[in-house]
């Protein structure tokens, strides 16, 4: 009895299970609802919150463009025993709120010596694609991965998009919740009860002996393509996704790379102090012994998102570099004996 | 160009709204057709707006934009081809392809930029105002900005700014009615937003945002206010916009029925211009049966353009991050 | 606390008044020793605000502070030598000594925390006034924010989210002249915050932040408002600060020649409460000498605790980072 | 002829002198003139644009506490013709100013192919040490860092704060300015007249054989201190200091490691996504071969920073760990070999 849903859907179930199982769990953000018409008439939201103000007409707001107010009213809200989930829009936009995130969310249990904290959750929606442009197209999950007290989930898939989000929401720590636009519409097999997936456990989605690819949010995918080009060449990569990146399952990761002895990080956020890069650092620092080769991080260049679609479509990590990369960590003798 | 001088300023400005009319609705097909990539979103409905403010600007003041921003940049005097290229992303675009439909910018024309963060034009608009003044130049600048984006701290904080700076800058409150699908009776609790400029000591005027002429009377007051060393002001004007949100985005369920049959038949600004001038002999319909048809072929052109136009270079990913050594 | 709650209205507002003078005092002269580390922004001269906004407040109402929260922490009900043990960084702090002066919370006090951001909890207060309501409580949440931070985006925009929400949300601006040496005639434009407020629909009074009385039952009646359903309101109190922005940071060069002595000698809300309550004989003096000796010997113990109480366990350093597990 | 500044006031020298060669050069921020009393008087400002305005009374100006509209103002200005130096005081405060950050300043250039830019200087205070709590200690240009189109610079003495904020505000695109507040009093020797400290250029503060330490910020004070240790035991370290974070002279990085052998990488800010991990994951990809060891960091706990002297003591790194880390990378033998 398998049940296909999309990303998006797996989302808005995520959404409306918690939201039925804890009656202090509260949705909003701009449009949620819908919006409302100068007659007064509802709208209907386009994304995971579509349908949830029919069932929880308390419970879904709409928000004027007021996102340093309406985070920080999360943080207000969580610390006073609700459990909110509050939608930024697109990433980028956390720009405006970013005080409430970074000083007011993130600090507050530890502020309050463990006294209060924000159980709250923070969505997101993140990545190139779309043809949004540079405002429009950010990953920045690194960003907030820096902070601590911050927790940093990416799904890739519909089945961890809604466990994921049941954790979030049940986690009593802030979360932001990156949702990546072009997977909203991928499917996939999810169950229909509610379950959890935990922060924290990233999950080996490809097991294989000569290559470690860590691939976080979309990029799994495209990993997923590179191993399978690479293994018509007979190198056998093994792909983790770590699932969230704060916490970050170091554990599997390291583990990994003592099997297969090599690192190929793929990222599609910005290099510098990104999610590749402190993967590839933590790794050096923790399993060198384990390395029979260069690390290699194949991230989106240190620029802006292009709108151009030729030039975005040259943007996020392809199957060819990640291929690419593997090639130049895993020596052709490897690759020769492996095949 | 003496000749563009010499027409009636009143005819200018039925020019561009009728530009901006054109230029959206060939949008607005070419979209629904599949032949446009991106977020576009269209500004009919809006144009005495943009036509009106700047009609009282010199080439050589500012304005910064929003992300429904193709009414300012054509009123402002871009390029309708580049900015076409740009909307395409291609080759020639008045940003290289890089920017697109919420980026378009031409510095030269003082066009600071088209933005995709609500209100996050506003502060670069004061800034530029502050350059004016600290070079000594009588330039102004204007901060666009929609009713929802109103409502950012960024646009609040500009205007105390502006206030406390005393900056030759006029924040132009474009109230469509909606953010996105929200309206105004929910996200301003239907109010007005001139009270808040009043709040902080900035001179605001509700216009009607249908009447270009209203608009820009209104706008020549406040840049001869902020010329003049007396400092910012505020127009809240009031206009509704003929197509949904955003171009393949929303079906606009949330308007009332007919909302935008009576908008169209009753409160067209372009068609209210248009009988004025003809009323009072400003302009004969030849006249502007003629304007019309250049339009139509710029606009025509301009399409043609950006279809045939090449893909920007590749290597055009990794420039202009910094500033080439 | 019965015998708290027998004690006349007024003679506890005279108490939670002369607790936050003898603290603040006592903290300035214990700064000057070298004796306290940190930022430590003292609230005397303000008490009347404080103490009469949360006389209006029940034990469950939340309040979010700001920078300058010593004042708030002590009207809400917080322990007092568990603030000066916190502001000394001690175990024992009622934040563990993790938070220090700019950081106290309580939220068992209803204290939603000082803020180190200028109006960064502003929103937080709003969300608790979300909380109640949608919890179904009747509490009222209060957000306090001086004049410099009220020019802050965040607090426009809770204006706003709170009218459009309609929040039980009672915003108070203290307005003490100065954001850091900065004076309000500079940055608000010598302007009154109220209109603010009733820009975006938020009932706003002027209050006289000198007279605890006019505070509290303005407070009444914002408090009532916000109970009854009716949302948010804003009073806009007018107290100068009696000591610099910060200790050990400033000479107050800025202020004025005479113009602390005058406030002290002219604008003492704690002088002047005392003398309504003789006057009107809610109180002798023999009773009000009897509550001064009650605070000072409270003060002195919380010192006294401050200083002997041990620093806090190394290992927290890396506690409360997330909720443990 | 030498000279000794303190930090601050080599910082003061630097945006004099500027002011003084460029016209276009404007000061801004809360009390950067002083303030006005409530009588009109001018009041005297704290940090380095004390004097300024006496000097340059139509160029220095404050604000309001409007970070949002006055770091965009600076955005808007330098786009236009000036070339704005804006102050946020605490680096914290960029929370309230992020999107003029993130995305305008940023992006700008990009956006518009080159044909504008933004070259102003964002100056902020950061680190720990001066009992200001966690919203006024974060080090954070490891988000600054991650952000493509701004430059990001953290002098570690006065010559170099003098040298770098000239080479800030000549630089043609938008530079955050990083000024360590317990490096504000620091003294050293600083050339009199105007100078430019290249952005971009790593120095080699001191030679050494046996492991490299990149240290940033007041960590090569502290970086200091260990290797003086270190050599007393016979281990040589070699400190480079990168000066700028972004852009990095990896070269200068790579080159001493390729010399040593080892590397520890000493760092104020927050590990994750940090400037550390960024480093050591740039070595393991590009110098793994030169590696004898494993790469280590040492940095501030992923924990906000605390506010009891006794804690935030123990936040940023000390020379004692320096030195442990040191020793753990550098095997014995090799120890011993050196001594
Ligand atoms: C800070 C921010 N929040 C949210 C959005 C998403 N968004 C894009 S346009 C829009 C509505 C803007 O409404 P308004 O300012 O009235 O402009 P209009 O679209 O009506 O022209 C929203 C919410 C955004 N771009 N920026
Ligand atoms: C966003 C932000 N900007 C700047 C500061 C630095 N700062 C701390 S207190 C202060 C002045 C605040 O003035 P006001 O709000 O009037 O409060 P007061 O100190 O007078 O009580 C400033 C600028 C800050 N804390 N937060
Ligand atoms: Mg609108
Ligand atoms: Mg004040």
């Amino acid at each position: 009895m398998t049940r296909v849903l999309t990303y998006l859907q797996a989302i808005g179930e995520a959404l409306a299970q918690q939201m039925g199982l804890d009656p202090t769990v509260v949705v909003f953000g701009e449009d949620n609802i819908g919006g409302t018409g100068c007659d007064g008439t509802l709208g209907h939201a386009w994304g995971p919150t579509q349908g949830l103000h029919e069932r929880f007409p308390d419970r879904v707001f709409d928000t004027p463009i007021t996102e340093a107010a309406f985070v920080g009213a999360a943080v207000g809200a969580a610390a006073t025993g609700l459990r909110p989930v509050a939608d930024l829009l697109f990433v980028d936009f956390a720009g405006v709120a970013f005080d409430q995130v970074l000083n007011q969310a993130a600090k507050l249990r530890y502020m309050a010596a463990g006294r209060a904290g924000a159980p709250l959750v923070l969505r997101a929606m993140w990545g190139a694609g779309l043809r949004r442009g540079a405002q429009h197209s950010q990953a920045l999950y690194p960003v907030f991965a820096h902070i601590p007290g911050l927790k940093v989930v990416l799904p890739s898939s519909p089945a961890d998009a809604k466990g994921l989000m049941a954790a979030a929401i049940q986690d009593p720590d802030p979360v932001v919740f990156f949702e990546h636009k072009m997977l909203y519409f991928s499917r996939g097999e999810v169950p229909e009860e509610p379950y959890v997936t935990p922060l924290g456990q990233a999950a080996v989605v490809r097991p294989g002996t000569d290559c470690t690819i860590v691939a976080l949010g979309r990029m799994v995918q495209v990993a997923q393509e590179a191993a399978a080009e690479l293994a018509g060449t007979g190198v056998e990569c093994e792909i983790v996704d770590p699932r969230t990146i704060s916490p970050l399952d170091t554990e599997t990761i390291y583990a990994s790379v003592r099997r297969t002895g090599h690192l190929v990080v793929v990222d599609e956020a910005n290099p510098r102090c990104g999610a590749a890069s402190d993967i590839a650092g933590l790794v050096a620092q923790h399993a060198f012994d384990a390395l029979r080769g260069p690390v290699r991080t194949v991230t989106a260049p240190h620029a802006p998102t292009p709108f151009s679609p030729v030039l975005e479509d040259a943007y996020a990590p392809s199957a060819g570099q990640v291929v690419a990369a593997v090639r130049a960590t895993v020596p052709y003798a490897e690759q020769e004996r492996a095949s | 160009m003496p000749q563009r001088d010499s027409t009636h300023p009143e005819i200018r400005i039925y020019r561009t709204m009728r530009t901006i009319r054109v230029f959206e609705e060939r949008l607005h097909a070419e979209f629904a057709a599949g032949g446009v990539p991106g977020a576009v979103h269209l500004y009919a409905g809006q144009e005495a707006i943009a036509a009106g403010v700047c009609a009282a600007l010199a080439d050589d003041d500012y304005v910064a934009s929003t992300h429904r921003g193709h009414g300012h940049a054509i009123a402002k005097g871009c390029d309708v081809t580049a900015m076409m290229l740009e909307i395409h992303g291609k080759a020639g675009g008045v940003c290289g392809g890089k920017g697109g439909s919420m980026h378009i910018a031409d510095f030269d024309r003082g066009m600071l930029g088209a933005n995709g963060v609500a209100a996050g034009g506003v502060p670069l608009s004061a800034g530029a105002a502050l350059s004016a003044k600290v070079r000594g130049t009588d330039q102004v600048s204007v901060a666009f900005v929609g009713d929802g984006g109103a409502n950012q701290g960024a646009f609040a904080e500009s205007l105390v700014l502006a206030r406390v700076w005393n900056l030759p800058v006029v924040f132009v409150v474009e109230d469509n009615g909606y953010a996105q699908a929200t309206g105004t009776r929910f996200h301003l609790d239907g109010r007005d937003v001139a009270p808040r400029g009043e709040a902080v000591g900035v001179p605001s005027v509700v216009v009607d945002g249908y009447d270009v002429i209203a608009v820009r009377d209104a706008a020549a007051e406040a840049v001869a206010r902020a010329r003049s060393g007396g400092g910012p002001s505020l127009l809240d004007c009031k206009a509704h916009r003929f197509f949904g949100h955003m171009e393949g985005w929303d079906q606009q369920g949330y308007r009332g029925a007919g909302e935008v049959d009576r908008l169209r038949s009753e409160h067209d600004c372009l068609a209210i211009h248009t009988r004025r001038l003809l009323a009072d002999g400003t302009a004969g319909s030849a006249e502007l049966a003629a304007v019309d048809a250049e339009v139509a072929e710029l606009v025509d052109a301009a399409v043609t353009a950006a279809r045939s136009a090449p893909d920007p270079d590749p290597a055009e990913l990794l420039t202009d991050v910094y500033a080439a050594v």
